[in-house]
This record gives C-alpha cells, sequence and structure tokens, in this order.
C-alpha cells in the first residue's frame, strides 16, 4: 500500500496504444479521388458545384470541432462565414472597380468610397480580414458568454438570434454592403478572369487543399489534451473547473477556430459562386449545416465533411431531379437520420465495422 | 469570361425536335408564394404555343428549377439551365435580388434570361429582356395619380432592400420637383409582420396618403394592422406597387377595400387577349385563381420571346436579340413592344382601386403604352439618380 | 413473490448480468452483497425494468413482469429506493411525496405513516428537495417508496452516506417493516447490518451469483473471502 | 407626446404576442427539455385551422377555432411525440435539429394543401375598432395570453398531473420506478404545449399572414423570450416577453425596424451579462 | 505548524435559509482532518465555500495566507485546493487514463497541451496504481459503478497533486476492505498534504482520525479529537445515537 506513494519507475505506458494506420491511409485515398479523379471525370460545371460543397465542409468541420467535441451548439455559423465572404467580396468589388465605385454603391446613391471600404482594396489586407474579422467576433462573443456560463441551448438560441441579428443589419445597410443583393458579379480574381474554367479549377484546387489542412489540423488538435480537454468541457464543463482548467478559455478558443474555419470558407466561397449576400448568413443556412454536420456524424470530424458534402450533393440532386418533392426529402433525410441515428452515417459506418470485427 | 464552344447560348438548344427553354422561380422559402403563379403562367403560354405547333416546327420543352428563394441558388441554377440543360432561354426571377444574382452568369455565358417583374430601373443588360414595368411605367404614373388626386403629404414606407430604396429615392426626387412633401421614411426587414410602432408613426405624422413599397407577407400584416388602427382607404389611402390580385385574397379584401394599386395589368383589364388568357388560365388551374400583373408579364415573355426566334429563325441568342426590337404583341395589357434598346417593354400604366370582390378595377391609365425609361433620362429631376 | 430466474442483462455490448437467479418470499428480508461494480444496481434496475433484460425472467406474486414497465411493476407492489439519494429536485419535499402518492392513488394517510417513519422530514416539508443534504435526500427517497405501500421493497445501498443514528433508524424503520409483513430486497456494504437484518444473503461477483444462504452462513469463511471483509 | 405614450400599449400588446407564441415553447422545453423548432408550425396549423372553419363559423370562425386549434395542434404535437420525440428525451439538442426536419416538412404539406399564397382570414366585426390607441384584436390577443398564463400556472402548480409533469422531467427514471406513467404524462405534456401554439395561430390571424412560411417569422423571437426569460419559467417568459415588447417599441419607434431587431438582440446578449441563465433559473447544486 | 486554512466568520444564506452560521475553521499544514456532523449540517456547503463553488453570504477563507474569496474555481485549484464531490462526477466519454491525465496536466501552458499524449506520467500511473484502476486504464469512464467512480474521483486528486485535499465522503458505498485501502492511503497522503475529509462512518473514523470538527447546523460544535468528540453529549444526541451503533461495530472490528 505504501509503495504506491514512492516513485515507481515508470518508463514504459502500461497501456499499449498502436500506432493506427487506416485513419491517414484513408485520408491519402481520398486525398487521391479529390485531387486527381474528381478534376479527371468531372465537367467544370459539376466541378464547380463540388468545389462548393467543398467550402461547406470547411465551416462543418469547424462546427464538428465546436459541437461535436465542445457541445457548443452555433446555430450562427453563417456568420462568420458570410463576413469571410464580404471581406473576399469587398476587396474583389475594388478591384473591379479600379477607380470607380463599386456597382451597387453607385446605385444606391453612395458618392463617396466608405471608410471602411477603403483598405480592402490591398489583397493582404482583405485576405487578414477573412480569418481576423470572423476570428474577432467569435472571440468576443465567446469571452462574454462562456465567461458567464451561457451554454447548452441559451448559446444555440443566442447565435441563432445573432444570425438573424447580422442579416437585418447587413440588408439595412444597403450603400455599404449591398443590402439583400450583396455583393456580385465580380471579374477578376487575383488578376485571373473569375469565371474562367482555368480560374475555377484553380480554385477547385484551393478548396480542396484548405479542406485538407484544416482537416489534418483539426484532427491534430482533437487527438491532443486538448481535444480531451474539449471533450471533457463538453461532458461536464463545472467538473473541469475542478482540475484547475477555465471552461470558458477552451470554449472561447474552439468556438473561434471555428468561426475562423467558417470565415475561410466563406471567402474561398465567393469566387467560386460569385455571390455573397445576407441569406448565406441566416438561420437557415447555418441550421442546414449543422444539420449536415448531425447527419455526417457529429462526434467525428470525418463526419461533419462528410455529410456536408453529401448534403451540399443531395440538395443540388434532388432539387435537380425531384424538384417538387425536395423539401419532403429533405425534411426526412434530416429526421430519418436523427431519429435512427444519432451518431450518423460514420456511426452506422463503425457499427458495421464493429459488427464485422465482431463476426471475424 | 469567354464562353467555350459549348456554353455558346441558345444554339445547341435548337438541335433536337424540341426546344428547351428554362422556367428558374422560387418553388420553395417565402417567395414561393408569388413565384408559384408565374411559373404557372409561363407553363400557361408554353403549352398554348405548342398546341399552335410550337416554335419553328419545334414543340418548347420547359425544365423547371427551383430558386428556393435564395440569390445564389439562382444564379447555380440559371447556370446549370445554360451549361448543362443548354437552354435556348430563361423565363425566371422575381425579386430585383434575384436577379442581380443572376445577371453575371446570363452575361458571361452570352445567354438570355427574361424577367418578368415590375422593378426598380437603372439597369439594363443586354442579356436580360425586361417585361415587367420600369419605374417611369408604374411608380411614377402612381406619383402623378396622387398628385392629381390632391395628395402631396406622403409617407414612405417599404421593405429593406433594393427595389423600395431605389422606388423612394426616386419618389423624393419626384416629390421635390413636383411639390409633395415627405412626412417619412420607413423600412421594415422582409418578411417582418408586426406595425403597430410603424402604423403609430405613420398615424401621428398625418399624410394625405402613403406609397407602399412593401414586398410579400408583410403586406398582409401591414394592412390588417393598420386598419385595426382606424386607417381607411377614405381616410388615408395607400397606394401600393407590389400588390396584386393574388395578394389582396391574402391580405383580405376588407383589410384593403378601396385602397389603390398601380400596375400595368388587372384580371378585369378588357381586351379579347384578357378574356383568353384569364379563361385560359383558371381552365388549367382552376376557377378561383386570380390572374395578376406579373403572371401576366411572365406569359407575355414566353410569347414575346417565341415571337422573336420566328423572327430570326433561330434560338441563336445573339439573333433573337437582333429581331425582338419592335415585336409588337397584343398582350392582355394591351400592346406591348419591345423597345430594342433597352430591352425593355412599351406598356400601358395602370391605376386601379380593390374592389369588395377582390379584383382590382382600373380609375385611370396612362392612355398609350409608355416608352420605357430605366434611366428615367427623361425626367429633368431624376439627372441625380442615375450617375 | 419476488422470482428471478436466469436474468441477463448488461449495458449495450457489454453485459452484466450472467443468469443471476434469485427468490424473495413473503415477508422475507434478502440482502444482495458484492464488492463495487459486480452488478448489484444492475441487477435491482433490471428487477424494477429501468434495464431491460436481455435474457430470464422476473415473476412477482405470480405476474410474469419481465417485459413490464416499471410504474406497472410498482403498481404491482414493488417500491424501488434507487442507489445516490435520488429525488426530484424542483419539487418540494411535500411534492416529492405527493407526486407519489398521487400516483399510486393511495390515500392521505399512506403519506402520514411515511413521515411518522422518518419524522425527520416534517420540518423539511416545504424545502426544494434537490437542496437537501445528501442524508436528508436519503430519508425523502425511502419514505417517498412508502408512499406506495409496496409489498416488496427493493433498496439499493439506503445507508450510504448517512449519519450514524440516522443509519440506525433507517435500519429500525426496515425492521418495522419488515416485522409488519412487507419484504425487502436489500443492497447493502455494511456486513454486520446485513448480518442483523437479513433473513437470507446472496453474493454477487462478476455478475454471477457465486454464494448464497441464510444469516448465519455469513459467518462463514467463504463469504468474508467473497467480500473481501 | 401622443406618439410616445401610444408606444406603451403598442409595446404590451407586442408582448402579449411574443408571450402567446413563446408559450407553449415555454412550456415543452421547460417541461421537457424539447427544443421544438416545429413550434412555428403548430401555430400556422392553428392558423389554417382558422381559415377552415371560416365556411362554417363565418366572421366568428376565430372563437370557435380556439378550441378546435387547440386540439389540432395539440394532436399534431401528440403524433410528433409518439413517433419521434420520445426518443429524445435528455437531448435537447437534437431534438432542435429533428423537429428542424418536422417543420421544414410542414411548411410544404401546408403549401401542397393550401397552395404557397397566403389565405383570408376575416376577423369577426365585433374585434373591429379600438380603445385609444389599443385596437380590440390587440386586446383580445392580450387577454388570451393572460388567461393561457392564468391556466398554465394553475394546472403546473395546484393540479396532480401538473406535478407529475414536473417529476417526470426532473428525474424522469425515478419517476418510473415511483409509479409514473412517463409515457402518458410525456404525452400530455406535448399535447398541452403543441395546443398553446394552436391557440398562438388562431390569435396571428387576427394581425398578420395566414401562409405555409407564417411559423417561421415568429420562431426566432419567441425563443429569444424564452431565453431570455429563463427556459422553461412561466414568470420569467411573461416579464421577457412584455419588456421585449416595450423594449422593441421604443427601440423601433425612436429608430427604425431593422435597427430595433439588432438593438433588442444586442440588449439580450448585454443582459445575459448580468442573468446568464435567464431572468429565472432552477436553481439546483448538481453539477453539469 | 502553521496555519495553510482559514475560515473566518463565514455565513452563507440560501434563500433566508442560513446553511452555515459563522463558522470559524482552521486547518494546519500536514493535517489529516475529519469533518463530521448530521446530515445537512453544512459540511458539503463549507467545502463548496472553500472550493469557490458557493459564495459565502459573508466571512473570508485563507488560504496559505492570502484571500481567496473572489477567486474562481479553477483559481483556487491552481493555488492548490482540490477537491472530490460526494455524488461522484467523471467523464464518462473520456477513459480512466484520460480522466487521470487531464487531472495531472492542468499547470501545463496551454500550448502544450496541443500535442497529444504520448505514454502516461509518473503522477498518473502512481494515480492508476493507488486506485487499482490500472486494469481498467482504457475503459471509458462512463461504464464504471459507483465504487469505481469514486476511487477515479480520488484518482484524480491524487494525480492533481494539491496542497489541500478535501474529500466528501470519499468511502461511501465503499466495501470494507475499500475503506481500509482508503483510511491507508489518506493517511499516507497526509505525511506531506493537508486533507480534510468529510465522513459518516465512525468506524472509519476511529481509526484514521486524530483531530475531528463536528458541524451541527451551520454552527461549529466541537473540535477534538476522536474520543472527545463520541464522548460529547451533543454530538451523541444530534449525531452518533444510542449506544447500540458501537456494539454493533465492535463486531465487525
Ligand atoms: N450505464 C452503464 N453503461 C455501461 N456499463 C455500466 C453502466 N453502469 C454500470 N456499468 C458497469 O456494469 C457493472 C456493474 O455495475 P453496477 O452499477 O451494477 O455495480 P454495483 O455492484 O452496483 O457497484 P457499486 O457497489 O459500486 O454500486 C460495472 O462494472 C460497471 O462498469
Ligand atoms: N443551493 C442551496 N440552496 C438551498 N439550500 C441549500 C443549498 N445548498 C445546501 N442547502 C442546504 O444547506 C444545508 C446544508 O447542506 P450540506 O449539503 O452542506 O449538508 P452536509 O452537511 O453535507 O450533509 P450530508 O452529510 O447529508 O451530505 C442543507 O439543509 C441543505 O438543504
Ligand atoms: N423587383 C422587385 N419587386 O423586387
Ligand atoms: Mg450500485
Ligand atoms: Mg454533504
Amino acid at each position: 500500500m505504501t509503495a504506491t506513494l514512492e516513485k515507481p519507475p515508470v518508463t514504459e505506458a502500461p497501456v499499449k496504444e498502436p500506432r493506427d494506420w487506416r485513419g491517414p491511409a484513408l485520408f491519402a485515398l481520398v486525398a487521391v479521388i479529390g485531387l486527381v479523379v474528381m478534376p479527371l471525370v468531372l465537367e467544370p460545371f459539376r466541378l464547380g458545384l463540388l468545389a462548393k460543397y467543398l467550402t461547406y465542409a470547411i465551416v462543418a468541420l469547424g462546427i464538428g470541432l465546436a459541437w461535436g467535441q465542445g457541445g457548443m451548439l452555433t446555430l450562427g455559423q453563417g456568420v462568420f462565414f458570410g463576413l469571410g465572404g464580404y471581406a473576399m467580396g469587398m476587396h474583389l468589388k475594388l478591384n473591379d472597380a479600379g477607380d470607380g465605385l463599386p456597382d451597387f454603391m453607385v446605385w444606391s446613391g453612395v458618392e463617396t468610397l466608405p471608410a471602411l471600404w477603403e483598405p480592402f482594396r490591398n489583397p493582404v489586407f482583405a485576405i487578414a480580414m477573412v480569418v481576423v474579422v470572423p476570428g474577432a467576433i467569435a472571440w468576443l462573443l465567446g469571452t462574454l458568454v462562456f465567461r458567464q456560463r451561457v451554454r447548452g441551448a441559451y448559446f444555440a438560441i443566442l447565435t441563432q438570434a445573432l444570425a438573424a441579428a447580422m442579416v437585418i443589419l447587413l440588408v439595412g445597410q444597403q450603400g455599404l454592403t449591398g443590402g439583400t443583393n450583396g455583393l456580385t458579379n465580380f471579374f477578376e480574381f487575383f488578376g485571373q478572369d473569375v469565371a474562367a474554367d482555368s480560374t475555377q479549377r484553380g480554385l477547385y484546387f484551393t478548396v480542396a487543399i484548405v479542406l485538407g489542412i484544416l482537416f489534418v489540423g483539426a484532427w491534430q488538435l482533437q487527438r491532443s489534451r486538448f481535444g480531451r480537454l474539449l471533450l471533457a468541457v463538453r461532458d461536464g464543463e463545472d467538473r473541469v473547473r475542478f482540475l484547475g482548467y477555465n471552461p470558458a478559455t477552451v470554449k472561447t478558443i474552439t468556438f473561434t477556430l471555428s468561426a475562423v474555419m467558417a470565415g475561410i470558407a466563406g471567402a474561398l466561397f465567393v469566387p467560386i459562386v460569385g455571390i455573397i449576400s445576407p441569406a448565406l448568413l441566416g438561420v437557415v443556412p447555418s441550421l442546414e449545416l449543422v444539420v449536415a454536420v448531425a447527419i455526417g456524424g457529429r462526434f467525428a470530424l470525418a463526419g461533419a465533411v462528410l455529410g456536408a458534402i453529401l448534403m451540399g450533393y443531395a440538395k443540388t440532386y434532388f432539387s435537380e431531379e425531384l424538384p417538387d418533392a425536395w423539401l419532403y426529402l429533405q425534411g426526412a433525410l434530416f429526421i430519418l437520420v436523427i431519429g435512427l441515428a444519432p451518431k450518423g452515417i460514420i456511426g452506422i459506418l463503425g457499427s458495421l465495422r464493429r459488427k464485422k470485427e465482431v463476426a471475424a | 469570361g469567354e464562353p467555350t464552344e459549348s456554353t455558346t447560348g441558345g444554339g445547341a438548344a435548337a438541335g433536337g425536335d424540341t426546344i428547351k427553354v428554362g422556367l428558374l422561380h422560387s418553388l420553395s422559402g417565402t417567395m414561393a408564394i408569388s413565384e408559384v403563379t408565374v411559373r404557372d403562367a409561363e407553363l400557361l403560354a408554353i403549352e398554348e404555343i405548342n398546341a399552335a405547333g410550337g416554335v419553328l416546327g419545334k414543340k418548347l420543352e420547359p425544365v423547371v428549377e427551383d430558386g428556393a428563394s435564395d440569390w445564389p441558388t439562382f444564379a447555380e441554377k440559371a447556370n446549370k439551365l445554360i451549361s448543362q440543360d443548354k437552354v435556348a432561354t430563361v423565363f425566371g426571377g422575381w425579386t430585383s435580388a434575384s436577379r442581380k444574382a443572376m445577371l453575371p452568369v446570363f452575361e458571361r455565358h452570352k445567354a438570355l434570361l427574361w424577367y418578368p417583374v415590375q422593378y426598380e430601373g437603372l439597369e439594363s443588360s443586354p442579356y436580360i429582356f425586361y417585361t415587367g414595368a420600369t419605374t417611369n411605367q408604374q411608380i411614377i404614373p402612381g406619383l402623378d395619380y396622387l398628385k392629381e388626386q390632391g395628395k402631396t403629404k406622403i409617407f414612405l414606407v417599404g421593405s429593406d432592400y433594393v427595389f423600395p430604396r431605389t422606388a423612394n429615392k426616386i419618389i423624393k426626387a419626384y416629390a421635390a420637383a413636383n411639390g409633395m412633401t415627405i412626412l417619412g421614411e420607413e423600412y421594415t426587414p422582409l418578411g417582418h409582420t408586426e406595425y403597430s410602432t410603424l402604423t403609430n408613426k405613420v398615424v401621428q405624422a398625418k399624410p394625405d396618403a402613403v406609397f407602399n413599397t412593401l414586398n410579400g407577407d408583410s403586406n398582409v400584416a401591414f394592412f390588417k394592422q393598420l386598419k385595426s388602427a382606424g386607417v381607411t382607404a377614405e381616410s388615408m389611402p395607400v397606394l401600393s406597387v407590389s400588390v396584386a390580385e393574388e395578394e389582396v385574397t391574402g391580405i383580405g379584401v376588407d383589410n384593403i377595400v378601396g385602397h389603390p394599386v398601380a400596375w400595368n395589368y388587372y384580371q378585369t383589364t378588357e381586351n379579347a387577349a384578357n378574356t383568353k388568357f384569364v379563361a385560359a388560365f383558371k381552365a388549367k388551374y382552376g376557377a378561383a385563381k386570380v390572374t395578376s400583373d406579373p403572371m401576366e408579364a411572365g406569359y407575355n415573355a414566353v410569347y414575346l420571346w417565341a415571337e422573336a426566334v420566328k423572327k430570326a429563325g433561330t434560338t441563336e441568342v445573339e439573333a433573337v436579340k437582333k429581331a425582338s426590337g419592335g415585336i409588337a404583341l397584343e398582350r392582355p395589357e394591351g400592346l406591348v413592344t419591345i423597345d430594342g434598346e433597352t430591352q425593355h417593354m412599351y406598356k400601358t400604366a395602370r391605376i386601379g382601386i380593390i374592389q369588395p370582390d377582390g379584383l382590382i378595377k382600373e380609375v385611370w391609365n396612362s392612355g398609350e403604352p409608355i416608352k420605357p425609361d430605366p434611366y428615367l433620362k427623361s425626367y429633368p429631376w431624376a439627372g441625380s439618380l442615375a450617375s | 413473490m419476488l422470482s428471478v430466474d436466469s436474468l441477463e442483462a448488461g449495458y449495450g455490448r457489454a453485459r452484466v448480468l450472467f443468469g443471476v437467479g434469485l427468490a424473495v418470499e413473503p415477508g422475507q428480508l434478502v440482502c444482495v452483497m458484492g464488492r463495487n461494480g459486480v452488478g448489484k444496481t444492475t441487477l435491482l434496475n433490471t428487477i424494477m425494468g429501468v434495464i431491460p433484460a436481455t435474457g430470464g425472467t422476473v415473476t412477482f406474486e405470480g405476474h410474469d413482469v419481465t417485459k413490464m414497465k416499471p410504474h406497472e411493476r410498482v403498481k404491482l407492489g414493488m417500491g424501488y429506493v434507487p442507489q445516490g439519494h435520488e429525488t426530484f429536485p424542483q419539487l418540494s419535499v411535500l411534492g416529492n411525496l405527493l407526486v407519489t402518492l398521487e400516483a399510486s392513488g393511495n390515500p392521505q394517510s399512506a403519506l402520514d405513516e411515511a413521515l411518522d417513519v422518518f419524522p425527520r422530514l416534517k420540518p423539511l416539508l416545504k424545502r426544494r428537495a434537490g437542496f437537501l443534504s445528501g442524508g436528508q435526500q436519503q430519508q425523502l427517497a425511502i419514505a417517498r417508496a412508502l408512499v406506495t405501500k409496496p409489498k416488496l421493497l427493493i433498496l439499493d445501498e439506503p445507508t450510504e452516506g448517512i449519519q450514524p443514528s440516522i443509519i440506525i433508524e433507517i435500519e429500525e424503520a426496515i425492521e418495522t417493516l419488515h416485522a409488519s409483513g412487507i419484504a425487502v430486497l436489500l443492497v447493502e456494504q455494511y456486513l454486520d447490518l446485513a448480518m442483523r437484518l437479513a433473513d437470507r444473503y446472496l453474493i454477487l461477483d462478476g455478475g454471477h451469483v457465486v454464494h448464497a444462504g441464510t444469516a448465519a452462513d455469513l459467518q462463514g469463511e467463504e463469504a468474508r473471502k467473497l467480500l473481501a471483509v | 407626446m401622443e406618439g410616445i405614450l401610444n408606444q406603451l400599449p403598442i409595446g404590451l400588446s407586442i408582448g402579449a404576442v411574443l408571450l402567446l407564441i413563446a408559450l407553449g415553447l415555454t412550456f415543452t422545453f421547460g417541461q421537457m427539455g424539447v427544443i421544438n423548432m416545429a413550434h412555428g408550425e403548430f401555430i400556422m396549423a392553428g392558423a389554417y385551422t382558422a381559415y377552415l372553419l371560416q365556411d362554417f363559423a363565418d366572421r366568428n370562425a376565430v372563437l370557435v377555432a380556439l378550441p378546435v386549434a387547440f386540439l389540432v395542434a395539440g394532436l399534431m404535437g401528440l403524433i410528433l411525440e409518439r413517433t419521434a420525440i420520445r426518443h429524445f428525451y435528455g437531448r435537447p439538442l437534437d431534438t432542435l435539429l429533428l423537429t428542424w426536419g418536422v417543420s421544414l416538412v410542414l411548411q410544404q404539406v401546408a403549401r401542397d394543401l393550401f397552395g404557397a399564397p397566403n389565405v383570408q382570414v376575416l376577423s369577426p366585426t365585433w374585434l373591429q375598432g379600438a380603445l385609444g390607441p389599443m385596437p380590440y384584436n390587440r386586446l383580445f390577443i392580450l387577454l388570451l395570453a393572460v388567461g393561457s398564463v392564468v391556466a398554465i400556472w394553475v394546472y403546473m402548480n395546484r393540479s396532480a398531473q401538473g406535478r407529475r409533469m414536473q417529476a417526470v422531467m426532473q428525474n424522469r427514471q425515478l419517476a418510473a420506478t415511483s409509479g409514473i406513467n412517463t409515457g402518458r404524462v410525456d404525452q400530455r405534456t406535448f399535447f398541452i404545449g403543441s395546443g398553446l401554439a394552436g391557440i398562438a395561430g388562431v390569435a396571428l390571424t387576427l394581425i398578420g399572414p395566414v401562409g405555409p412560411t407564417l411559423g417561421t417569422y415568429y420562431i426566432v423571437d419567441a425563443f429569444l423570450v424564452v431565453v431570455a426569460g429563463g427556459l422553461g419559467q412561466l414568470r420569467g417568459a411573461v416579464i421577457a416577453a412584455l419588456a421585449l415588447g416595450l423594449l422593441n417599441s421604443y427601440a423601433e419607434f425612436w429608430t427604425n425596424a431593422s435597427l430595433a431587431k439588432v438593438i433588442v438582440f444586442a440588449v439580450i446578449i448585454a443582459f445575459l451579462q448580468f442573468r446568464p441563465q435567464g431572468l429565472f433559473v432552477l436553481r439546483s447544486r448538481a453539477l453539469t | 505548524m502553521t496555519a495553510l486554512l482559514e475560515v473566518r466568520d463565514v455565513s452563507v444564506v440560501f434563500d433566508g435559509f442560513r446553511a452555515l452560521d459563522g463558522v470559524n475553521f482552521t486547518v494546519d499544514n500536514g493535517e489529516l482532518r475529519f469533518l463530521i456532523g448530521p446530515n445537512g449540517a453544512g459540511k458539503t456547503t463549507l467545502i463548496d465555500i472553500i472550493t469557490g463553488l458557493t459564495k459565502p453570504t459573508t466571512g473570508t477563507v485563507r488560504f496559505d495566507g492570502a484571500v481567496v474569496n473572489g477567486k474562481r474555481e479553477h483559481q483556487r485549484v491552481r493555488l492548490g485546493i482540490g477537491r472530490t464531490f460526494q455524488t461522484s462526477v467523471v467523464f464518462e466519454e473520456l477513459t480512466v487514463l484520460e480522466n487521470l491525465d487531464l487531472a495531472a496536466s492542468f499547470r501545463k501552458p496551454l500550448v502544450s497541451l496541443l500535442t497529444r499524449r504520448r505514454g502516461v506520467t509518473e503522477k498518473v500511473a502512481q494515480a492508476l496504481e493507488t486506485t487499482q484502476l490500472t486494469d481498467l486504464a482504457s475503459r471509458k469512464a462512463g461504464v464504471l459503478s459507483h465504487g469505481q467512480r469514486q476511487w477515479l474521483e480520488i484518482g484524480m486528486l491524487i494525480a492533481q497533486g494539491p496542497r489541500l485535499l478535501l474529500l466528501d465522503e470519499p468511502v461511501a458505498g465503499m466495501s470494507s476492505e475499500e475503506r481500509v485501502r482508503t483510511g491507508d492511503l489518506l493517511t499516507e497522503i497526509a505525511k506531506d498534504h493537508t486533507v480534510i475529509v468529510i465522513e459518516h462512518d465512525m468506524d472509519f473514523l476511529r481509526r484514521y482520525a486524530s483531530t475531528v470538527t463536528v458541524l451541527h447546523e451551520g454552527k461549529l460544535l466541537i473540535e477534538g479529537s476522536v474520543d472527545e468528540v463520541r464522548a460529547d453529549p451533543r454530538v451523541q444526541e444530534v449525531y452518533l445515537g444510542r449506544a447500540r451503533e458501537e456494539a454493533a461495530h465492535d463486531v465487525v472490528s
């Protein structure tokens, strides 16, 4: 008994954790499909759509981190997506306008470029803002609400209200933001014709690689001690305090990271789709992405990504093939997956694999 | 960008024994309320044209897509109709926002969009035909009417987006030049339903009339709450530019009877083409259905395009554009002529009063079709608006 | 009165009970013992229907209750005091008792009788149950089960976290109930207490019944070894 | 000046509307932990009930519709509870997503049944007119809200069923082993909460549009009331609704409708800095 | 010895109910102090106040000479105050090992948490062994039984390495063997730490306690050796009850 307090010579881990190569192998496979196969088999229009889904997947990755790992159900992720998108859109608009004013300012009766816009001429500044603005807002909101222990449904509903308020704010400042129309009609993207197939192809590769990098980063984070801590905060925030950690810090960091991811996704979305509008920030798109994450499987980052891509694809497919039934299908899909497979598609795959292993 | 071979608008669609045309409206989301009826009218026109032998000996084949009340989706679906389905032309949109989102897609691919709703002007894309009214065919006649009625103190109420804001800018310029006073200008978000405060503001300002550019469901809440605050068409008429027969039902006739509206067409407009249109529409979709201005403009769009294709002998976009100028057809609203220069229509402005039966009775019209002037170049007071 | 036959149960893929059998005769007090994590609570939960049985049967007074909902078992006369001083935290102490009384359809007198067993609850009747101390909550929990006038009272470590004098009272209360003819199934870690109260006992290990007998047998070496006293 | 004074009753009446739409939500959330995004669609169902009843009751449809809508929406809630929600107790965030799917489907159902455009519901002639700045129909809504609050309060705090409801919410497993039929209690709770949405729907026909998207216009506001009041707290919901109504009324009066919404949101965030769980909190010693 | 913990005139009122009423309570460095008292006496509340979970209505708490009122829970942990809970709370989705590892890592700077845990640190291995949870190390904590959780909580407290350990009924629900194990462990730890234990098990107390503080109705009733306390008629009256308990326990021991 007393021996336990003397320092036992611990050099080897009593619990063996063999390196699992299945994950990295699967990742490599997906990377090959994404970077080699897809660009070869898809025509430009479809490749563009896939690029769009991948931007959603980046947002979903952030939601997976914040919600799946950290328990923060954020229903306002569209806000950060939109802010990233607007930062990029503002730069593109100014770039297109040259010395003049962006088109919507002209028809909104704005005569001189608002001061807020001026620095966005500088591409470095604009790209920095893609990350800084969503990050700063998330950090501020997080600091305020998490410190006060606002959580669970409160947090979810607050972020939802944030989305609603943000849309109204953007719509109301037509001269500054383009109102409901948002920013559209871009011509040039960093010297390239934004609509040219080659540019779009390049954008596809960019978004795919960015997603890959962010995924690996998020995955490492999830497996780190911080990731464990995040899970602990999710399941017992109050108890974590008695382990000497401040859960508010952990949550704020994670929420900020997820916002930054959404911002990056928004910035990539703009040249790919050619528009950023307040509607993209709203409650519905934000919710849709959360549901996509739930469908893919929120407890695994891969599930979040998978869910977003599948949802994007399903939305396009069904609205093209069965436009009348689309809403029924979408609703039914949510109900079924969330109802029958609370761990999502990844969860189903996981339990199938385990069954096979048990059988073998 | 340089259009690739496959995306050159128009040509490819005429290949088989049908001609594909795209119909792109919101079939879901907030705007579905309005846009579904426009799609229905367009489908009716396609059916009629096919029954009459089609265009260039080929039947029209509609490809319907859902814009889902979401502007980026409009852009995506427009792209899909053009690059995948290779449609000859697209009829679509309602809100100006959806049009602004689609505009770059059509310009890039040099494809054609027919846009069927009244709008704020200040636009003239070479790849869009505007079959609804521009401001000088609706807003300005509406103002002329109010002035004529001696209503000089006006309160402006609108939804918070580009059409109402631009319309109100024009109204203010008009008022300044015509001795009218604007007592207030209020915007509410799309889908807003709480109008008691706004009503209080309006009542407190004691205007002669209200100029209403609210869109969609907000109109219902606005008129219901205005009515319960004791405002009537006699005490304070509200002139609306986005309330047609379709919306009257939803608002409740009670709540809006006697108020004026400004459009180019009413179900009650009397001419042979309209008698036929209303009968055909009710036969296809039910006797209880009403027809309205945007529906008629959508219905017209299909006919006008078909006429231009016939004249050009091809669906090829540049040829169709070139052939379109000067095409004149007797339509339910009267004579409609395409202005080749702006690709807007000559349209007759009509002021109507909402009747207890929910229909609209015309009380004033411009006598002849007004030449479209999207940039209001012929109005000296509007000089500063379109820079 | 209660008869459990080759009962199997578990959580998800983890099986905890492997063919447990036990019987409680009318008026008998049976004590279940065993180390931490051997499945005592799981056994009681399965008997009450909180966890579905994956095999075997539970019979109560001739009814096969294996597939019944917990509240139906309560209607038949099974009363349960779960481990860990459970309450309806936002209801008052009185509310806690009333809600059970109303659900059981018993007359007010049942409540008074229960309070007579735990007089210390009387001054607390208006307090919110969630704010009571652990020991107070445990007394409330037993009282709440009594209100349903059970024929069989199932108790999971009722003395855990209770001050010595009240342990004595609880013990006396159990004795009184037992004497009045109520059958009791008790999980208890205090060997001495178990020995004083039980007619029969059984020892669980790894989800199996490894030993069973009369109270006197508990003194046996084997039983003591199994309990690692 | 008169304008400013008028805003007071207007604020109260906005608050009454908020209260009425949030009441059922407070109830289902507070008692069951279910965040019901389809609440808006139950409201819509109530409104369409009034529409359908016009054929029989003419202009007094609104009165006849109140009990019927309560039943209709209640039954819809019951079906939802039985088929889906009962598998989700204790997982509020999942119910939020699940019921959102339901809400999408219900909107489409309404579109297919009644058409996409709004329908007409005429209000009773005896509700036309006003008491000072307070129109009768607003007064009617205010009374309806007060009546519902009182009824719920009595039910929750003075009835055996209400107590059972609380017991199930607070400790489901214990309730079951204490002899309470938790399934039946769940059904009843959801029935009442949804039924309240039906009543709100009827009331809304007096002042707003009746169409498939009706619910979406109110749902965010309803949630804000629930959050500011403290989830599931009846008195919290009442005070929050009235406060938000007044705030909205004055904010809009001095600025505009868009800014007013933004201001309301900002105030709520600021407010949660002081009361992170809303106005009234169910305190407990348990750690989470 | 110097006082490590000093609680001065602490009162706490919940909705008009006085749970603690002017409590003064001092614990010296290296002491093993037992805290007993009737159910509802305010023992847990006192620990809640020391650890920051509950704010006192009046009074101060000093740790190592410095006032800690107003410090947040995690800040107090960083000062070296650690505790367990009467109803154990562990992270069910994490493995036993990860639970312990988190408890052991809070002093690491945040950035260093971004790396993965590699192997098992000494502190954690020690905690695993002490609590005999080594076999369960890679199991999720959610599958642990009541008693196993209790051990895990103790393990987490050990891994945390605090200067002052507060344990709220650590042996409740444990078997006799485990009580002995816990008692030995606490004695061992108390050699170079300060430990406060709340317990109702008098048997346990008699074996391991030296100084005992008795709380009653929010007030300090008596402080002294086990025997002094047990002999006090007030303690017998409100807490211990009649002598039968004595006799009964003697049989076993
Ligand atoms: N919810 C659960 N999910 C998975 N496994 C569980 C769960 N609850 C208990 N177990 C496991 O089942 C086994 C038996 O647990 P049980 O709670 O029945 O033990 P017990 O005998 O009551 O222990 P104690 O004396 O500590 O209360 C334990 O090994 C535990 O790990
Ligand atoms: N948050 C609270 N609100 C209201 N009353 C409370 C609260 N916390 C504790 N109390 C009351 O304070 C008193 C002391 O409670 P505490 O939990 O400290 O007792 P304890 O001495 O730990 O008892 P036990 O030995 O049963 O665990 C109890 O009567 C309890 O009801
Ligand atoms: N053009 C319009 N009505 O948006
Ligand atoms: Mg147990
Ligand atoms: Mg305690």
